[in-house]
């Protein structure tokens, strides 16, 4: 079983050379600091940052740089600030070639809702339905079971929608999925320890298990 | 001569918002929010506002202060969490809150301030985001994809805050704090900046200004800028 | 009559201060000469300048440097320059006050047709209906009639349109009129030397003539 | 270490401009024109290409260049004057020739950089412009009035000219040959940038960049910049 910093280091395997990256708050966060060296990347951050550094060092912090999230941050060489609605304008027009983002449902065709619990207070959706309906590779870093011990993973989603048929693939403490196609999550490998079985047992969704599957090696 | 768009206060700059108005309010959390102008309402006291602003502060901060004030009938934003009082609010019904894709809000401003009524994104299609609103396939670069039209923002007034700024009304905003800003200034009906700088048409390199003053009615030079950091994150040396 | 140096001067005393300004072509460019003194106006070009100076030294051209007429130019202090889709941006949402063309007819109702011939080399429109499909204020400058004698001033125009129902005042060299709402040319005022009866004769839409007309005090 | 863009010669960032492809060029008049992406495909012949620019260059210089060899098979632009030679291609039928308005070309290049499909604007309606186009009446700020639907562009490559630009990218454009560019530049499929100093990264103000690299495929410093004047005017001292 992966930790949440297990969950970083596989995504981060997914990411390639010459891509920006967007990152989503929490567990994607993390995945900036597991990319391997030597793979050029950019990442963007939806209030207006391409070439995102590091956090400042303790007393370099400036309240007028900041990401999405909110914190400071500080830029790397060759970045580039800019409005909010060009940094749109480039996820909408795919030049933000991999959101990475959390959720709380994925269903097997691809819709994904992360923004709001009906009842709940609800905090909006920031970026989350441009990015999701835009990004034409679209991962979720998530938990495969709620705190109810419910599956994620589900036929349909019960929750409001953030997207539809946009997550390309998952990857949860358990093991790495795409999203298929015609509807289905397909196992593609098992965390260290985790069987096939227990596996299926925690997705309520359509799983697709096809010949061995390996173990995943970090 | 150029133009000339200087006032001497906030005071002297809001003194026609009235009333149960719509602002368009600059800033990404406490990041580049216009402090003067938030204080001026404070003391104002206006009432009945709706705000289009992409978040609504923390409890004693930004538009927090108004809200805290009760000076907000209805917020339109697209994140709204951080905030205590904003929530009881909201669940006891008395803020009206309308929450559209970030994305959605930026390009509605922008959309003002280039003269376009309508357009479409894909932002939102699918979900109860999209309900009531009318949607369109389009098939761009070869892809086949369902869009919802939205509308272009009608505001009356546009707060923004910026970095430098000339008596033309020129001006320039500093790395993150710009994010809405420039949008935001091309969409009100008057638009009002505060800068932390003000100085002389000439200082600024034409090449290198932000929004060009005619989208800006009036500018003053703020005060006592806090800047507040919401998450003050660093790592050690 | 006024010669084309009159028809701006006279076109000059309808700017205002704190106007934004855009000038086409022709006579329209010779109105910066005559804006009265005291009077802050900025002027505005298409191809992405507000605040624009007049010709630079010579010796100091730019070639970077032009307007939408693609001479050079200079920039006066607290000028701006901008891409082609922000300048239209300021036209399109009206922030640009007044606009002042050239046309080779105008219909009693306000329609411009401006920018083609029918069998004869066609130029384009370049921005010329975005700026009159846009503009609170459009002021025409022309000649009352064509090379052959007919009059421009027309119950509608024989010409591709440019722009319907748009214009709203035209000065020539007989005269100064407003575009009624209801469709006619009101005349405002005589050029020097000229009589009601030439106008008439000279102006074949519906010319509306309401008590004793001025003759134009340049 | 950013995404490095840099190619080394207009010859290798145009190898895939292929026959009856479509290009954004960048430039007003002669102002801000992609010289050296120009004389490479004089060089290389490609035949066929629309042509998406706002106007055509002059008989010896531009796009009149191709226009020459007769390697432009349609034009898309809003102005074609001063080209004795297009005049006879258009005449002659020879030439393809789309006349759009200005703010038009200018916008649906930029919707096409914002992944926005189609959009309202007011020019051209009730003209020959508008014909077989949707139109729509929209109420904004008060005002009723009719406007057409435009789509985003989509083109294979735009050829750009920009002041400087580093090795991620990124770029800045000078005065007025600005225009276009960045437009163009966040529409094309894949976007080539001529400029006429290549920096190193961190070496341009992010804060001033015109164009951020993730719009830039390609990026190279041109040479022998001819930089023509199309009409000089001047005053005496």
């Amino acid at each position: 079983m992966l930790d949440k910093t297990g969950i970083a280091k596989r995504i981060a395997r997914e990411v390639k050379d010459g891509m920006y990256v967007n990152l989503g708050i929490g567990i994607p966060t993390l995945v900036a600091n597991y990319i391997p060296e030597g793979i050029n990347v950019e990442l963007q951050s939806e209030n207006g940052i391409l070439g995102m550094g590091p956090f400042p060092f303790e007393g370099e912090e400036d309240a007028d740089m900041i990401n999405a999230g909110k914190q400071t941050v500080t830029l790397l060489p060759g970045a580039s600030i800019f409005d909010s609605a060009m940094s749109f304008g480039m996820i909408r027009s795919q030049r933000v070639h991999l959101t990475i983002l959390g959720a709380m449902e994925v269903s097997e065709n691809g819709d994904i809702a992360n923004w709001k619990i009906p009842g709940k207070m609800v905090k909006g959706m920031g970026g989350a339905m441009d990015l999701v309906a835009s990004a034409r590779n679209i991962i979720v870093a998530m938990q495969h079971v709620n705190k109810a011990g419910e599956s994620k993973l589900l036929p349909s989603c019960t929750l409001p929608l953030t997207g539809v048929k946009c997550v390309k693939k998952i990857v949860t403490e358990l093991g790495v999925f795409d999203v298929m196609e015609g509807g289905g999550f397909r196992l593609l490998e098992r965390a260290p320890g985790v069987s096939v079985e227990q596996i299926r047992n925690s997705t309520a969704g359509k799983l697709i298990v096809e010949g061995e599957i390996p173990e995943m090696v970090l | 001569m150029p133009i000339n768009k200087v006032v001497y206060s906030a005071e002297e700059a809001l003194a026609d918002i009235r009333d149960n108005m719509t602002l368009l309010v600059g800033g990404f959390g406490l990041c580049g929010i216009p402090e003067n102008c938030i204080s001026e309402l404070v003391r104002k006291g206006t009432k009945g506002l709706t705000c289009i602003s992409n978040n609504a502060g923390v409890d004693d901060f930004g538009l927090g202060l108004l809200l805290q004030k009760k000076q907000i009938r209805k917020m339109i934003s697209s994140y709204v969490g951080e905030n205590a009082e904003f929530e009881r609010q909201m669940l006891s019904g008395e803020l009206e809150v309308e929450l559209i894709p970030q994305g959605t809000l930026a390009t509605r401003c922008m959309m003002a301030g280039y003269g376009i009524p309508a357009f479409y994104t894909p932002a939102g299609y699918g979900t109860e985001v999209g309900e009531g609103k009318e949607s369109r396939r389009f098939t761009y670069k070869g892809q086949e994809k369902d869009y919802l039209m939205e509308y272009a923002f009608d505001a009356d007034f546009a707060l923004v805050k910026a970095w430098k700024g000339d008596t033309a009304g020129n001006v320039i905003y500093r790395q993150t704090a710009r994010n809405f800003n420039p949008l935001m200034a091309m969409a009100g009906k008057i638009t009002i900046v505060e800068v932390e700088e003000l100085v002389q048409p000439g200082e600024l390199d034409p090449n290198q200004v932000h929004t060009p003053g005619i989208y800006v009615d009036r500018i003053f030079q703020g005060t006592h800028y806090e800047k507040r950091i919401e998450q003050r994150t660093v790592r050690s040396k």
